[in-house]
């Protein structure tokens, strides 16, 4: 493995060049003994170029959208424009502060107002904040707007969010950070909300009902109305996860079908790139009666064409989620990725996503176990329960991991694995529209030589993978010999 | 369409393989009433060229501190960053990588971050350090919660010294999940020590204080320190600016026990407030409660070093609604950012800039002092930003030296303080643009 | 010092193991005398933010087509590029590389080599080209070399309507080595056929023309072809717009045996007229006499397919004094830029470009030829760039545009036409632009 | 290998967009027929995400400086600062057309005429052209002065140019451009310059004398004196080779030992970055009564500070050797770099390129035969004889390529090998300052491995590489097959 800054560190060496101070003074003139820190730092110096190599070592040891096909399940991992990145480096963008005078950042606040338009047309909600900077951060939001409505309407019972055991992870964590105590609903035997056993469950201190739709199984809950209905008869709130939006652009507005609020993920669905897990953003569209409920501040447009931060509805807003305007420079590239697709265009992004997922799975239906077998949208799960049945000895026995630790020899980022909870050894394949035929085939190729190695070679999966930086990792020990940063790894080697 | 890889024939063909006729047979799970018969209502779609003069146009609107003389802070600051850092940070491999889910794959991403933790752990003074917050506003805001798991407490004291957008996320963040918030007064741009001692009780989860404080002020830790740990009660959450601690006492000297803050300054562009990232750093007792991801080194199957995700059981995909925190994604890149920043820096540079920060902001503090009409707010010691009281409402002076291409300053208003403002200077101010800034104030004070 | 890696205690460790004293040492073989004993006069070292300051300060002074309305032209073009070829060709990968020596570890390069060998072979329809020369000039004057080298003939004709820096360069590169140089002349701003005739004999080495020409005009390749190839006597040297091939002629259709061109307009900025490169192809049957680096795919000891350079019996570091020309470093990474670029326009796009500005050319030629006191110089067909006959002497009127943040066009005073105003329309100018320069000309003759 | 991108190439797939023709027309009525192209361009079509791919790909590949130690002597393979990436692509540098009036340029030419001052200085000529844009054009450009300087004074018969057996191979080629007759002279048994033999070469029709110091050994030509008297003493000029210059920086000044002529290359001492081959900037400073000769256009300075192209010595000059003003991104990048080193900077640079040369020379010449032991200035030729002589079965023999492919192996970029001609199997090693000891302790750590690697394991070094993306490739292959566009390799493939 690499070598870790640190064990580059050189007494002296420096990376970086400043001005002479131009003005007379020393820190003990400013600060007090007692307020200054005692002894160095013991930061690592070392040179521009033992910098750059280092972090071009690291840079090489990553999977990346650019390097091979990452069809991570619920990621949507489409390539990022490059031209977003190019723009997005204007000073006029990244040297501006945030709590300049509103005169001087009238482009920003243009280009924030446009977004949030853009984003409430395609959602077919009535108003979009852009502040959430993660796809959690915007259930929470919208958790919170939920909790607000109930509030407002004196309706402090209502503490109870509903959602389907297929649900992702944040889902439930939102709810209980907004103050929700968490229903789960078991999924019906297609995958979906089982309406029967909803209707058991709806009672009157039901405050909302959570759902992505499509859902993690990729597959789209035509019962949506229905269940709508439901919830809205006790006067609870119907919340979306967009975190699967790259289905519907410009086929569905979730806001047209049932849905009083919803996230997007502008960096799955609007191509804003992941950075290794962040940073993303998670804005939040709400019906036009919960608008008043959204964050401080919203972008509002005057009568003579500028543009102002708008507090008004401080009252009943919810407060901020983030110290200023969210994750700005990444609104910037989604709003470019949507100025630059249009309508048509976002509709042939989930046209295409979804022919590219139905692809794939037809082509591995006949390798691999798929559970709903319906037509998917822009994902479908398939499973390694054949797999996992070929042998006995549970030291044979192959698991999704391994077939996911194969892939990764074959130059592929491997599917979401064990999720949704609800399938077991769940493999969840999301290709997106920007790939290509020719990809999808060299990886529906790949999975089917794996199929056949596990039945031929099962040792090639489980000791996989062989090919990449480092072998399979011992998590067991990450965990029980505690290794957080450098001097922790000196202290057990010492030990050793 | 741009970025969208088949053609029609490539679409066809895979139709076809599928078995269907027509795109619209893949959609039978969609009601057909639910589908839209409208195109969307957005703009005729730009070309690449059509896009970048449109961004070109609209970023010519904003106007910036590289064409201004700015003295912004109040957490979000221009210090200067070395041009290496976006260098790195615009590879793909590591823009266009995910959470580093699949270890073996993700080594570049999972090394860089274990590399972070170590670096904050260094520069705080901590034992284990997370992979970074949304921002140090929400980090303060997961803090203070888990002072509340850690100590099954629910009361929770903030000092009135803090930041105004640190106060409104933390109040959403803990409102609805039953925490009271009880604010400590503030006694000449500080803490008020005296009343804070009296608010601490057995019922006290964890008492958050930054500094330097929102006015610029540093506040006395130590004293802080006692008060908060005289009975072993409570919990001391610092949030603390990362550039300060590079001359000022590290947390630990103060014995926090968990230490938040604004990473921005570590080698990030303002970008309008966004992407920040906050950082988050404890001490080993309390790292079961610590909400977002880590990274711990391990061993592969050949034996050799690796790194991967760690402590995991205490995050959402795992222990759904009872994690630590909600979060997922979270500001990677950023973090990226900052440690490129910081090796490249080291430590002599970091202290540098500190220092030059701070000798320059004492440099202008005296000259504003001298200036009539305006006066230092307080006479406390202070960092790399302080403020002033100002002869005209600050809001109006703001105005009158942006006609003058300067950014004065923070408005300290919603703080009860309408003649505040707040003055932030970084190692990029010149001696010329500080003096520039004195005679704009002191022309704003004669015209 | 920065970008020096050793400290001063390495530095004394070294000099140690080397064992000498003091650094001085190791100056033995430098006569003291020679040395210098005062430092040089240059200016203080800046530090990376005071070069960035001084940088920008220096590049505001400019003013660019960005912020101008520009029709320049005459061999250094405005057309649109994809932002992903500037990602591509930051990479470090392909930037700090040295020339390919080291095959094994040089794929990349010679891969990319080898594919934009391939593309102005697609391109110009001919059988080989090289990795590319310094520029468009240099390749043209090269090429001259190469045709008296292959033919064993000293005279070469140059049509009269080539580009006067070409005709320069060309002059340096031939006036000391025996070859005699012959202008065909010009008759309405094309090469005047009945004289080129008369001019080609059989000591002719090769005729070069330039199709468009200098003055926007296509030349008739056919009919020089016959004119050329008539006893197969001459060598056809075509210098050729690469982005016009897309809708003009390939040389291989008029039988050229060499084209060169300057590269610049794909995919490389105009950076003040530098880095350019030139292109280089001829027939399969000219290979031995042709300079600069080829790559040739090959086999590994496995038997894996592979890049390498290729027939370097030809190259200055094996043949030295008898090389087929001197250069060793070329162009390489503009050549890579053009390489991203034709892939990502491919056929479609590179079409569409041609076409557009084609279209916009003749669109504004028309609405400038029906001004008063303006005229279209030639009645030729032309591609992307014509001349305008201008009221008053081309200098003044471009000088007046200036003013209005108009480019107007290249100024023709040096071919003898004090009044000749060369305009270029890329793809990237709007109708609005060109309506734009077309009132200011109107204006200009009106005021 | 990477597959080529014609071999991905999909029909009607692109990778660009472009805005709408606003204006009416069409090609056929623009151009008449018969000057258009016949049939479609066979250019590949595939999506950014396609190119991006191709292209990372391909860059994974190469060894770079910012991957690893680049010890290619004579090519001066330091670290490129990335401020000069940053700063250079400015729209105001960028987006600007060498046509333009000069009034909207002044930018431009205040940055070209303060390089050209301080290349003067750095060097002690009268003045610089920054036109020539590589190290060979610049020679050329040098030697064409010398041409113009003796026809200026009538002596058309001086039309030889005398030069060591070790220079460049770029030497001799550009004399012969330049109409020069090529004199080689042997050099003595130091591996310098022999002051009797060229004594013997002196004549009146002697144009000048080419050298490079240090030497292509790496040795300062301690005569350098004496041999410009003898030049001088039949009125030929002295021309430097300034390949070498970052051994001298601040330490000696060219112009001030005797030479008359030099050419820098700034892609070496002054860190732009070599490109895989190119661009370059190869400009030539002269002695004040050869201003005259340079090329046209210099920069030079109003009284009012304002800045112009002096085109004012067209006739004296030799012309032009480029279209306009040489690459001049190239030469943004060295001002960045001089002006941030400054004087001591740049003094800095060579000490500590010249004690790392020491370093590595003093560690390795008891491994590897070092012919001429004497301190070195900034790289060293060691050679490979001793390795040659262990094994007399020639297809055992250990050849210099050996070693250098072994190199490869262990991560590092071989040195410049076979060059100079007059050293057998040389190895010219030439680390620079921006390496640290640590890195060239490892190389001399790797490089001694070898050495015994050599006597205990030789197929490790005549199989080598071993780990690189191809193996060792076949030369003879790719001259006999010729296959130098993607349709020759199709050719060649039907025909197997
Ligand atoms: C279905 C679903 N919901 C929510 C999230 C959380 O989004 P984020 O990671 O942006 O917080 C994810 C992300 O993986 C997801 O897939
Ligand atoms: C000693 C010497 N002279 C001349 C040159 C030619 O320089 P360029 O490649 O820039 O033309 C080189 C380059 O390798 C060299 O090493």
């Amino acid at each position: 493995m690499a070598k870790t800054i640190f064990e580059k560190h050189s007494q002296g060496r420096f990376g970086y060049t400043l001005p002479k101070l131009d003005v007379q003074g020393d820190i003990n003139s400013c600060i007090p003994e007692k307020f200054q820190r005692k002894g160095e730092l013991p930061l690592p110096e070392v040179s521009e170029l033992d910098v750059m190599r280092h972090f071009i070592e690291l840079s090489h040891l990553n999977h990346f959208i650019e390097k091979g096909f990452y069809p991570l399940g619920s990621c949507t991992m489409k390539y990022n424009p490059k031209i977003n990145e190019t723009l997005v480096r204007n000073a006029g963008f990244m040297d501006v502060h945030p709590m300049q005078p509103q005169c001087t950042v009238q482009g920003a606040l243009e280009l924030l107002y446009e977004l949030q338009n853009d984003l409430a047309e395609i959602s077919g909600m009535a108003d979009v904040t852009l502040q959430p900077v993660a796809g959690a951060q915007g259930e929470f939001t919208g958790l919170k707007v939920i909790h607000a409505y109930h509030k407002f309407n004196g309706n402090h019972h209502k503490r109870k969010i509903i959602l389907p055991d297929s649900a992702h992870g944040t889902n439930p964590a939102s709810c209980t950070l907004a103050g929700f105590e968490v229903i789960e609903l078991k999924s019906n035997e297609k995958g979906k909300v089982d309406i029967e056993e909803l209707k058991s469950l709806i009672s009157d201190d039901v405050a909302g009902f959570m759902l992505t739709n499509p859902n993690t199984l990729g597959l789209f809950e035509s019962q949506v109305e229905k269940i709508a209905e439901l919830i809205h008869s006790v006067d609870g709130l119907m919340y979306m996860d967009g975190a699967n939006l790259n289905a519907l652009l410009g086929i569905v507005q979730p806001g047209k079908i049932g849905f009083d609020v919803m996230h997007f993920n502008l960096h799955k669905t609007f191509s804003t790139p992941h950075g290794g897990g962040g940073p993303g953003s998670g804005p939040v569209g709400v019906r036009e009666d919960l608008v008043k409920f959204l964050p401080v501040p919203m972008v509002r447009k005057n009568d003579d064409g500028t543009f102002y931060l708008d507090c008004s509805h401080s009252d009943t807003s919810i407060g901020k989620v983030h110290s200023h305007y969210g994750n700005f420079s990444q609104n910037v590239r989604a709003w470019i990725y949507i100025k630059m697709l249009g309508a048509e265009g976002l509709r042939e992004v989930s046209r295409n996503a979804i022919i590219n997922a139905n692809y794939i799975m037809h082509k591995l239906n006949k390798y691999f176990h798929v559970q709903y077998d319906e037509h998917c949208m822009h994902e479908f799960v398939a499973d390694g329960s054949w797999q996992k049945k070929l042998y006995d000895d549970p030291d044979k026995q192959i698991k999704t991991l391994d077939i996911a630790k194969r892939l990764l020899d074959k130059g592929f980022h491997a599917p979401t694995v064990y999720f949704p909870l609800i399938i077991h050894e769940a493999m969840m394949i999301e290709p997106t529209e920007t790939e290509s035929k020719e990809t999808l085939d060299m990886f529906i190729n790949a999975m089917i030589e794996i199929a056949s190695e596990a039945k031929e070679n099962p040792e090639l999966l489980k000791d996989a993978p062989f090919t990449t930086p480092v072998r399979r990792l011992d998590d067991v020990r990450a965990v029980k010999v505690l290794d957080v940063k450098f001097q922790d790894y000196m202290k057990i080697k010492e030990e050793d | 369409m741009p970025f969208i890889s088949n053609t029609d024939k490539e679409r066809k063909e895979m139709l076809e393989a599928i078995g269907v006729a027509r795109f619209e047979e893949l959609l039978v799970n969609i009601p057909e009433k639910l589908r839209l018969t409208q195109p969307l209502k957005l703009d005729e779609p730009l070309s690449e060229l059509e896009v970048t003069r449109r961004i070109n146009c609209i970023a010519a609107k904003n106007r910036h501190s590289e064409a201004m003389n700015s003295f912004m802070g109040a957490g979000v600051y221009d210090h200067f960053i070395p041009a290496a850092v976006d260098h790195i940070i615009i590879r793909p491999e590591f823009l266009t990588a995910y959470t580093p889910y699949q270890a073996e794959v993700s080594q570049g991403t999972l090394q860089f971050i274990y590399e972070f933790q170590t670096l904050i752990c260094e520069l705080t003074g901590m034992e284990i350090a997370n992979a970074g917050m949304y921002d140090g506003a929400s980090a303060a805001a997961e803090a203070l919660l888990m002072a509340s798991r850690h100590t099954r407490k629910e009361k929770v004291i903030l000092a009135g010294t803090l930041h105004p957008r640190f106060y409104d996320v933390i109040r959403s963040y803990t409102e609805d999940v039953g925490l009271e918030l009880v604010i400590a007064p503030v006694k000449k741009g500080a803490t008020d020590l005296d009343e804070l001692a009296k608010l601490i009780d057995k019922d006290t989860a964890g008492v958050l204080v930054q500094t330097p404080n929102y006015y610029g002020c540093l506040e006395d830790m130590q004293k802080i320190d006692e008060l908060v740990h005289a009975q072993k009660k409570a919990l001391l959450i610092a949030a603390v600016d990362p550039i300060s601690l590079n001359v000022l006492n590290s947390p630990a000297e103060y014995h926090a026990d968990i230490v938040v803050g604004e990473g921005q300054a570590l080698g990030n562009k303002m970008n309008y407030g966004g992407p920040l990232f906050g950082f988050f750093a404890s001490s080993f007792s309390l790292q079961r409660s610590m909400p977002g991801r880590i990274v711990g080194g391990t061993l592969d199957l050949d034996g050799k070093r690796g790194y991967a995700l760690t402590l995991q059981t205490r995050e959402q995909h795992i222990r759904r609604a009872k994690a630590t925190s909600n979060i997922c994604s979270n500001q990677s890149l950023a973090c990226l950012a900052a440690t490129v920043y910081m090796c490249l820096m080291g430590r002599k540079g970091l202290r540098e800039i500190a220092e030059q920060s701070t000798i320059k902001a004492h440099y202008l503090a005296e000259k504003i002092g001298k200036l009539n009409g305006f006066e230092i707010a307080f006479d406390q010691p202070f960092f790399k930003e302080f403020t002033v009281k100002t002869p005209i409402p600050a809001k109006e002076l703001i105005d009158k030296l942006v006609e003058k291409d300067i950014l004065a300053g923070v408005n300290l208003a919603e703080t009860g303080m309408k003649n505040g403002l707040l003055i932030a200077v970084t190692e990029k101010k010149t001696k010329a643009q500080m003096d520039e800034l004195v005679k704009a104030l002191e022309e704003v004070n004669n015209g």
